[in-house]
């Protein structure tokens, strides 16, 4: 999907010339998560704190879970992910470097789905900013989880009305 | 262009469909009287996105924008 | 510094013995942060934190800084860390798996000087219970760090009456 | 024995001493008579352990025991 000159592409563009210390993206491929971690050091910053959501074996109520199918609405989904990093830098401007990854298409137990890191020069920030971060990312990011587990599939019902970032709750 | 995601496919059919309607509005009803209630009751927790962005009701829909309807979501 | 049959040496080896799901170190190697994150996770968990602490270019009153070097009493400090670990298992029963490894000897600016891992089913208790370990690491280890910076060197003025752990404050 | 440590080690200008006493607080009054007044304002804030653990004034200390001097830590 793509809408040429319309505002995501243009979005994206601003994003990725003005800020290198911000990396988004929504991969098919696992998430790097090592990379994340070495890219988010930065001499300035002596706190990473760093959030890796991993594929569970059980949901409520679907014992046995074998795998999981991440949809996300391309390329809005990203651009979305940028906000969420723009929404951030603009709560805790210490921050350093910020990474926001999302997985997508199938996944196995125990691998990872989302990864976020955040540097900050003092710990309780970086803690503070990648935990709006997730929680943020979980009502904003048009993405949809499905699950197979031992005897069925389906959409995962622990799911949010989507929200606007930085309408509202959470953070500073 | 209606692009539809997730649950929303699902409940639709299809991922995509081309429904008449010159504002967001308009779309959004067309796509409630061609599906059935279980899209109605999607509908009801879903928002309407245009061309990647939230859009009002009364925005205006040509033929090469895209209304996205996107059910509660579950990514993380 | 070793007291043979006393209690540093009882306590090191029962943690060693019974609990699998729990890593503490002290090294003078760079530590293995992609190892870290790639054993915190399991299965049943479907959050990990992690905070890693780097060491940064500058400090109160001292610029430029150009390394650090940190100095613990060891075995003391390791033992340490375990009980650290094992209280944290005490507030947060549903950790999974739990890592505790601090850097010792001279460092370069951007090195990682400690990391801590929590995984947890559910993301809130990992992110609480590393805040706690990280909190309680800078507090109960017998580690000193001394600052070289542009014009001189010194013990970091940044210290803690060392506590016991457990002792009151933070967390659950 | 006892073991200085960090900014304690500074203090002695050594890393370990052998001092009268046959107590921790026998111990810990020793090494206040033999380093200097660095080493008093240090004592203040610092804690004492035996063996690798905190320890009471009053425990005993033999021959192979370690009282450890241990000032503010900055670890992490």
């Amino acid at each position: 999907m793509r809408w040429p000159g319309g505002p995501v592409a243009t979005a994206l563009r601003v994003v990725e010339v003005t800020e290198p210390d911000t990396w988004v993206d929504l991969t098919a491929e696992p998430l790097p998560l090592a990379e994340v971690v070495a890219w988010a050091t930065v001499p300035g910053c002596g706190g990473l704190a760093v959030f890796v959501g991993t594929v569970r074996d059980h949901a409520e109520g679907r014992p046995g879970v074998v795998a999981l199918e991440y949809e996300a609405y391309e390329p809005a989904a990203q651009q979305v992910l940028s906000q969420i990093a723009g929404e951030a830098r603009r709560r805790w401007p210490e921050i350093g470097r910020v990474a926001l990854l999302h997985r997508t298409g199938r996944l196995a137990v125990g691998e990872a789905s989302v990864v976020v890191a955040v540097s900050t020069p003092h710990r309780a920030e970086a803690f503070a900013a990648a935990r709006w971060c997730i929680d943020t990312l979980k009502e904003s990011v048009p993405i949809w989880k499905r699950e197979a587990w031992s005897n069925g599939q389906a959409w995962s019902p622990d799911a949010h009305p989507l929200r606007e970032v930085g309408s509202g709750g959470g953070g500073r | 262009m209606v692009v539809f995601l997730g649950p929303a496919r699902e409940a639709a059919g299809t991922g995509r469909s081309v429904v008449p309607g010159t504002s967001v509005g308009e779309v959004v009803a067309s796509v409630r009287a061609r599906f059935g209630p279980g899209m109605d009751d999607l509908l009801a927790v879903s928002r309407v996105w245009l061309n990647g962005a939230p859009a009002d009701p009364d925005a205006p829909v040509g033929p090469d924008d895209e209304v996205a309807i996107l059910p509660p979501v579950s990514g993380g």
